[in-house]
């Protein structure tokens, strides 16, 4: 046979956050450890390593970690590595409708409980992850190069002929831009939405795109009203849902803070074609006023300024953010952190077939208005580390289904497939703008909101991931 | 226009053509023709009654209806009437009913019509029943005796509307009637023929026939006392040529046939027991 | 290529079906499958439960009866086993577990994992405690013995001083007729029928009669049992006090040569 | 040499055909996209076959697509039905196990293999008559021929493959394949009049 | 006129269903022997004749023009043969009467939005290019719109049903063909069903239509394409769901390892 | 409650509980039914009755439109004071202004008779309420229809059609008080006319009125899609005169019969 190309136990296809806390948590297991573990990354992972910003500049790029995923990358030994001066744990959120301004839901987390999630940079995080993969044992980093074709290996002669040659048909072989060809006993894809080891393995995927783009930005508060410094129980996260899609106001550390901004495509391309402080308007008018106001300001080319200024002096009542039902004025917003992405949800029909296991984007895409993305992303990774150790520990071959990846499968597939539905759910009840509908809606959140129990519930599912 | 042999056998030294199921010299085939509608013409009313289960006022009354002669109110003198050639009309059935359409539906009061028959007895009859029926009141009405396969007494490009009804099958040459309605017949001009026909659907077809070879000629011989004659007419029918064939004669005189979309050329009436040929005359 | 001449496509898809009832996920063999990392759990807790420096780590495994392989190959994996022993009577079933062996390099190290196609008794007794295995297991094959005893006695020679026999099987009652022959082989058809032969099985009692009748087996503590039973949907569990009616394990320990 | 339109029964004759062609790839495509996630979990390294096999239709069903559209062909009124038909029988026999489903394709590669080499017979009959009376054939005609070849071939790879697979394993065999045969022969009798 | 028109005397082009399948088999004859279906395929390499002879295309057309002072009747009719060179009596060369010019019509307007397909955006997409062919051809209704209500009742006789159906399903592959619609999955009978039972609202709506340039028609045929649109959208947003919610019951159940 | 209300939003804001507005709008409602000429009635009814939807809907409707918004922003108010009656008296004949003097002059009404809004708690909507009553008397101009019962009940007609005020609607029940001649022309011309005109027009709150005084009226009408409905008064002048001719013909006639 040819010269049979290095045989990797787990060989990760994308440099995520996914992929990376894979890693460091198959590195991290004692029973894990020995394994060896390869990485394929198209960026350059040491502009990741030695990524750092000024403490008055923050990334767009954000995610809110929920307690489960902050203890898995404290379990893994990557937290530590987290610069937490640039973590935002909030301890409040409200939610509520744009259109019936009286159904609102808030959530509170006791002084004694974890924060419901911490407002993290993704880039904080993967260099966390890199810098503590870089303390274990090594790993083959194969990083500035991206995979040319995956194939199986040769076809078996007959068995009888050879007994003993080493026979890879069923492991999956790399071949990287550098030409090089490794074989994987488990070759994991966490390589995004439109991932090549999906494609070879042949699993479907079934969703569709939302008609929408999420607007992101890093947001400037006036100098002292951050809440950070002086009483971190207070700060708060806001999510208002208009028509367009939802508008989200998450802290940052000082006074700064991150939106995501959920609108369809039309209005996204004219905030990004607005001044910053027509952009600033937008964003204090699209937590203020009426959605009437927003559509025809969304109309003008410029003076959005001035309109805010008319409608908020007509309806003083609403100015009132010191109550912390809405969030504070911003002031501006950080040069250069304005951009979107379209929004779409897809859901793999299976996470694995022989050999092959995705995680992360690769496996499932949501729409942003639950800050789940990420979230789901580590869960993946812990459970199918779990699922790896645990087939260690019992002599398993890691890459066969029924010995080790099954367990992964049925652990996350069905949960994060009712994530994905409630999710789709509620972007589709809340785009509805006919009466009854808000109307419905509008009690329902009122009950939840008064049911304790019931919120509670909906806190731990949100937390659980 | 060379003489176009009857399209019966060549054989024999004389033309000869059939009579019914009888193969006669073609000379004899008139007189013979005209013996049968002496004896019958009295009864005449009565043999189309039993030959058409009593539906052949309806076809008529749908034929002239479907033909429209007449010009659209046109006041006496001021328009131009139409002059209208009805061949073996003897008893006057198809031209009482043209005129009436004429002046009443068309309020077309200067058309006229020639009857023509080449039997004087159907005439004779035709003319007592006018002036009994009234119909003959503007001397609109004229009487021909005259042999259709030769009209040489009416001249060419004369006639906007040629109408047969049940005559044509009794014709020595077809063909030789056909050319001759196309040369009488104005540019524009309607060659109209209402006949007997195949029955296309199987079933019915069986029936009629049972009932036209079976229980004709028998009341034929108990009502008019003449069995021979209805025999004939029953045979004529079964040897007159079907739709597509009359069809192909009239196109071949050079009459354009319509059609349309239906593009058949010829209506049915009743699943084919009779049917409507038509043609017009093309400017060219 | 040349050898599929000599060899004919009948043979081919012969040992393909053989294989995949052995290999495929949801073959007949799921169910093994799916037990074996209970396998594993209960010779650990045997293990632990008499703590022996010696066959803590490179370990050797004597798998008798080891069929496709299922236990022998995990066992080969571990990071403790030294070499692994896989012996079964039939020919075939050797081939398709040296075929399959064959998928995996960590296998393939000399000395990690040998087949024999031998029935136990024509193993040559080992002399020397090198020889002599840590662990002897016997998983779902004593209920296929027509004479268990002698086949056991046959067995014990293999088990190195402190080293433990483990075996698991299906006692003799009505519910495990139930299940394994009327569900498992008529109704569901998970299992080829005629597997299972429902007066071969023996009970857990029958078995701790004979080891305590062996001098040297199963003293203080050296004698350990423990009930499983499969749950669709759930898969297989330890049952306490299950062996009385269903699958067990059953675990004996050659006494160590007093110091 | 002059080239004389196809006739009116030629061209009733291709429109017909083109349309139960596309039935019947649809069919097939359908019924490999319901068999493989069954076959594939249970028989790993059938997966290549499988999607090779896939592919193949598609292309198959995606070039009648094209023909369709480019000489404006009506598909047939049964489409929703055909599709419903072929997914239920791809899963089903898929459920049934390997040599089930490969039994499956042998029975609906021979019925549509054999239509296409009725249809090629046909065409060559055409272009000899073509040649006879010394017209020039059409291009059109040509290349549909060849196309219609080099689809029967693969369609009799396929059927090769299915037997290599244990396609006569099957339990009922006989039974499977008479009702999936007759199926398919009543599903072109079909397409070709509605 | 916003409030809705009332379909008095609707021509029977209100679809069933059932009809319209039946009539499968005549679209299917009228596709194949409409010589003019054959100029348009591209297989045939000659321009096929027009479906009237010139007699007829002569008498009809000059019929056509009385129509606006005599509407759609046999006086059109004679006056169109009088002004061909024709008789009055030479009418009879059309068995249906006045509903031959009405059919005249409808297909010589269909052959002539042929030519209007030349000169659409070469690359618009195809609701664009049906929404300008429908308006080029409803345009063609103007001379006679005030008199397209006769039309309609003709063509709603029993006996001219079968040609009237046959005529819009004709009309509405042609619209969608010109347009570059190469749908061939079953979403080719709903998209021209759908067009057909739209364009006949227009003409409908037509009839009724005061406003200057029939702009009100243009808004009526618009908005009906949008909904048509939209309706079309969401039955496949509503499919994609469906599909959603099936497939994962499915894989959440393969996923359990139920073997399903 | 009704004991301590809470703090009026603006100078002449009298807020009321939901018990308050019903009882007031029925009573409203009833009481200007019986007598027309009840102006505060009238406009009790419309506010009372505009609150939970309406009058939102129709301040977003200006929102939601440049001039809108603009009028919202300056708040003109149309007062004998702001429209001085000489200066519009100046204005070139067909112009807006002109039309609107001459309306007032033909009906002896002045800009002030207009009541200020009291029910209204969002100050905005009561402007805009105040903003809709002032332009009462433009819309009059807008659409040459008269004062008397049957010309306002067609305006009102129009108006609800276009702004949606229920209080424009419900006072089209004031057609009890016509004669039935009146009636039916309602039925058939004006209550067609109001709603297609209405409902296909642009809104006509969004008029800047002060900046359209020069506007030629048919220009302006053209430009928001109304149509003039035929002319009320001509119709009941000509109808008169053609009852008399009548009436005198049979006098006429009756004498002649006599002999």
């Amino acid at each position: 046979t040819a010269a049979s190309p290095d045989v990797y136990d787990v060989v990760c296809v994308g440099g995520g956050p996914a992929g990376l806390s894979l890693l460091t948590a198959l590195r991290s297991s004692k029973a894990t450890s020995h394994l060896r573990l390869a990485l394929i990354e198209s960026q350059d992972l040491e502009r990741a390593r030695t990524w750092n910003l000024p403490p008055d500049q923050f990334s767009y790029r954000t995610s809110s970690l929920t307690p489960s995923s902050l203890s898995f990358l404290s379990q893994i030994g990557a937290w530590p590595n987290v610069d937490t001066s640039r973590v935002q744990p909030y301890r409040h959120m409200r939610v509520w409708d744009g259109l019936s301004s009286n159904s609102r839901i808030s959530f509170d987390a006791l002084t004694s409980e974890p924060p419901i999630a911490s407002m993290t940079e993704n880039q904080n995080l993967s260099r966390a992850l890199i810098t503590s993969l870089d303390d274990l044992p090594i790993i083959s980093l194969f990083d500035k190069t991206s995979v040319a074709d995956i194939h199986l290996g040769p076809p078996l002669s007959f068995p009888a002929e050879s007994p003993t040659s080493l026979d890879l048909s069923s492991y999956p072989h790399v071949t990287l831009s550098s030409n090089h060809t490794i074989a994987a006993r488990l070759l994991v894809g966490a390589d995004g939405v439109n991932s090549p080891v999906r494609t070879f393995a042949g699993i479907s995927t079934r969703g569709w795109d939302y008609d929408r783009h999420g607007v992101v930005a890093t947001l400037k508060l006036p100098p002292g009203t951050g809440h950070s410094r002086e009483n971190p129980q207070r700060v708060t996260a806001y999510q208002r849902f208009l028509p367009s899609g939802p508008i989200a106001f998450l802290a940052l550390p000082g006074d700064y803070a991150t939106l995501v901004w959920t609108t369809t495509p039309p209005q996204a391309t004219r905030l990004k074609a607005l001044s910053t402080e027509d952009f600033v308007a937008m964003v204090n008018a699209a937590f203020r006023l009426d959605v009437v106001d927003l559509n025809y300001m969304f109309t003008l080319d410029s003076g959005q300024v001035d309109e805010l200024e008319w409608r908020e002096s007509v309806h003083p009542g609403n100015k009132a953010d010191l109550g912390g039902e809405t969030p504070q004025h911003i002031a501006s917003v950080q040069e250069g952190s304005i951009a979107s992405f379209p929004l779409r949800l897809r859901h793999a029909s299976t996470y694995t077939t022989n050999r092959v296991a995705l995680i992360g984007d690769a496996a499932h895409t949501i729409h942003p208005l639950a800050g789940q993305g990420l979230n789901m992303g580590l869960a993946d990774s812990r459970s199918l580390a779990s699922a790896v150790e645990h087939a260690v520990l019992h002599g398993a071959d890691i890459g066969n289904e029924i010995a080790c990846l099954d367990r992964y499968n049925e652990e996350m597939w069905m949960s994060n497939n009712r994530m994905l539905g409630a999710v789709d759910k509620l972007h589709w009840l809340y785009s509805a703008t006919s009466g009854p509908v808000v109307g419905l809606r509008g009690l329902g959140l009122r009950t939840v909101d008064a049911l304790g129990p019931v919120k509670g519930w909906f806190m731990r599912q949100a937390g659980a991931l | 226009l060379a003489q176009s042999q009857e399209p019966a056998n060549h054989s024999g030294p004389t033309p000869t053509t059939h009579f019914g199921f009888q193969t006669v010299p073609s000379s004899s085939k008139q007189s013979r023709v005209a013996n049968v509608f002496t004896s019958v013409a009295s009864s005449y009313d009565t043999m189309n009654d039993l030959m058409s289960l009593g539906t052949h006022r309806l076809w008529k009354d749908y034929f002239v209806r479907s033909i429209n002669p007449g010009t659209r109110d046109c006041e006496e003198g001021k328009g131009k009437g139409q002059t209208i050639l009805d061949i073996a009309g003897g008893t006057g059935d198809i031209a009482f009913r043209m005129l009436e359409h004429c002046t009443v539906v068309n309020k077309d009061h200067a058309s006229k019509i020639i009857v023509s028959d080449i039997n004087p007895d159907m005439l004779a009859e035709g003319k007592r029943r006018a002036r009994e029926g009234g119909h003959d009141h503007s001397g609109r009405l004229s009487w021909l005796e005259a042999n259709a396969e030769n009209l040489h007494t009416i001249s060419d490009n004369s006639i906007d509307l040629y109408t047969v009804a049940f005559g044509i099958r009794n014709f020595t040459s077809k063909a030789l009637a056909l050319r001759e309605a196309f040369r009488v017949l104005k540019p524009g001009g309607v060659f109209a023929c209402l006949e007997f026909s195949k029955v296309n659907n199987r079933l019915v077809e069986a029936l009629y026939k049972r009932w036209s070879f079976g229980a004709i000629p028998l009341i034929g011989q108990l009502v008019a006392g003449d069995r021979e004659s209805y025999q004939y007419l029953v045979e004529s029918i079964e040897r007159f040529p079907g739709q597509e064939e009359l069809k192909g004669m009239i196109e071949e005189a050079g009459f354009l046939l319509p059609g349309g979309e239906e593009g058949k050329g010829w209506e049915d009436l009743m699943g084919g027991i009779a049917c409507v040929h038509k043609g017009v005359k093309p400017l060219g | 290529s040349s050898q599929s001449s000599s060899v004919n496509a009948a043979e081919v898809s012969h040992f393909n079906n053989l294989a995949s009832t052995w290999w495929d996920p949801y073959g007949s063999s799921r169910l093994l499958h799916q037990m074996n990392p209970l396998r594993h759990d209960f010779i650990s807790s045997c293990i632990e439960s008499q703590p022996d420096p010696t066959s803590s780590t490179n370990r050797r495994y004597l798998d008798v009866g080891c069929g496709g392989g299922i236990f022998a190959e995990s066992a080969a994996r571990l990071l403790w086993t030294k070499s692994v022993v896989g012996v079964d009577p039939s020919s075939q079933v050797i081939s398709v577990a040296k075929a399959h062996a064959r998928q995996d390099p960590l296998l393939l190290e000399p000395g990690r994992l040998e087949y024999q196609n031998k029935a136990v008794e024509d193993l040559p007794i080992p002399r020397i405690p090198e020889e002599q295995f840590d662990v002897v297991s016997l998983f779902e094959v004593i209920e296929h013995i027509n004479r268990p005893a002698p086949f056991l006695s046959s067995c014990l020679p293999f088990v190195k001083p402190g080293g433990w026999l483990i075996l698991s099987t299906i006692a003799r009652t009505w519910t495990s007729w139930l299940t394994t022959n009327v569900v498992a082989e008529e109704v569901v058809r998970l299992v080829p029928r005629g597997t299972h032969d429902w007066s071969k099985y023996i009970n857990e009692q029958e078995l701790r009669r004979f080891f305590r009748a062996q001098d040297g087996w199963g003293r203080d503590g050296g004698l350990k049992s423990q009930g499983c039973m499969y749950m669709p949907a759930v898969g297989w569990r330890m049952v306490p006090g299950g062996e009385k009616w269903g699958n067990y394990f059953l675990g004996v320990r050659k006494d160590s040569t007093r110091s | 040499k002059r080239r004389k339109p196809l006739s009116k029964t030629q061209r009733e004759f291709l429109d017909r055909g083109l349309r139960v062609n596309q039935a019947g790839e649809l069919a097939a495509t359908l019924i490999y996209t319901h068999q493989t996630p069954p076959i594939t979990r249970a028989h790993p390294h059938l997966r290549s076959l499988m999607h090779r096999m896939y592919f193949q239709e598609a292309g198959h069903f995606s070039t009648f697509n094209e023909m369709l559209a480019k000489h404006r062909i009506r598909p047939t009124a049964m489409y929703p039905v055909w599709s419903a038909a072929a997914s239920v029988l791809g899963w089903g026999t898929g459920l049934m196990g390997r040599e089930a489903a490969m039994a499956c394709t042998e029975a609906v590669e021979t019925e549509i293999g054999g239509h296409y080499n009725g249809q090629v017979r046909v065409l060559l009959g055409w272009v000899k008559e073509m040649e006879d009376k010394g017209e020039e054939v059409g291009e059109e005609v040509r290349e549909l021929v060849s196309t219609l070849k080099r689809i029967r071939d693969e369609e009799l790879e396929h059927l090769d493959e299915a037997v290599g697979e244990g396609a006569r394993e099957a339990k009922p065999y006989e039974l499977l394949n008479r009702v999936i045969r007759s199926g398919c022969k009543g599903a072109i009798w079909i397409s070709e009049r509605v | 006129m916003a409030a809705a028109v009332p379909l008095l005397h609707t021509r029977s082009y209100s679809l069933n269903l059932f009809g319209l399948i039946s009539r499968i088999q005549e679209l299917d004859r009228g596709l194949m022997n409409n010589d003019y279906h054959k100029a348009t395929a591209r297989r045939l390499e000659h321009e096929a004749p027009s479906p009237f002879s010139p007699t007829e295309d002569a008498i009809l057309s000059a019929a056509l023009a009385h129509v606006p002072t005599h509407g759609f009747t046999t006086t059109a009719l004679t006056h169109g043969a009088r002004d061909a060179g024709y008789l009055d009596i030479s009418t009879n060369l059309f068995p249906t009467g006045a509903f031959s010019i009405v059919n005249f019509h409808l297909v010589t307007q269909r052959l002539a939005l042929a030519k209007h397909a030349s000169s659409l955006q070469p690359h618009a997409d195809i609701a664009t290019n049906i929404r300008s062919l429908a308006l080029h051809r409803l345009h063609a209704n103007k001379p006679i719109a005030h008199r397209w209500q006769e039309a309609l009742a003709l063509l709603s006789t029993a006996r001219h049903i079968p040609t009237s159906l046959r005529e819009l399903a004709l009309l509405s592959d042609e619209l969608l063909f010109l347009a570059g619609s190469t749908t061939v999955t079953s979403a080719w009978y709903t998209d021209r069903a759908a067009l057909a039972a739209i364009y006949a609202g227009a003409e409908l709506f037509m009839t009724q239509d005061r406003s200057k340039g029939f702009a009100e028609t243009e808004e009526f045929l618009t908005r009906r394409l949008e909904e048509g649109e939209k309706v079309r959208g969401g039955l496949d947003m509503v499919g994609k769901w469906v599909g959603m919610q099936a497939g994962g019951l499915v894989d959440g159940l393969r996923s359990k390892g139920v073997w399903i | 409650s009704v004991l301590n209300r809470p703090p009026p939003r603006y100078e002449g804001h009298v807020p009321l509980n939901a018990f308050e507005r019903v009882t007031l709008a029925a009573g409203s409602a009833v009481m200007s039914l019986m007598n027309p000429r009840r102006g505060d009635l009238i406009a009790a009814l419309g506010e009372t009755t505009a609150t939970p939807f309406f009058i939102y809907r129709l301040r977003d409707a200006m929102l939601s439109n440049p001039t809108g918004r603009r009028i919202l922003r300056d708040r003109p108010r149309i007062t004998s004071k702001t429209m001085s009656v000489t200066k519009l008296r100046a204005l070139p004949e067909n112009g807006v202004g002109r039309a609107y003097v001459s309306w007032l002059d033909r009906e002896g009404v002045s800009p002030d008779t207009r009541n200020s809004v009291k029910y209204i708690d969002d100050e905005e909507c009561a402007y805009v309420m105040q903003r809709y009553r002032e332009c009462h008397d433009f819309y009059h101009a807008l659409t040459g229809l008269p004062v008397f019962v049957e010309g306002e009940v067609a305006l009102k007609a129009f108006e609800f059609a276009n702004t949606l005020l229920p209080m424009t609607g419900l006072s089209v029940f004031a057609i009890t008080r016509m004669k039935p001649a009146e009636r039916i022309r309602f039925w058939n011309t004006y209550l067609p006319w109001a709603v297609s005109n209405g409902l296909k027009s642009k809104d006509i709150i969004n008029v800047y009125w002060e900046e359209e005084l020069e506007r030629d009226v048919d220009d302006l009408r053209n430009e928001l899609g109304i149509k003039r409905p035929p002319d009320l008064r001509d119709t009941r002048r000509s109808l008169r005169e053609h009852k008399r001719i009548a009436r005198e013909k049979r006098d006429m006639m009756g004498g002649l019969r006599a002999d």
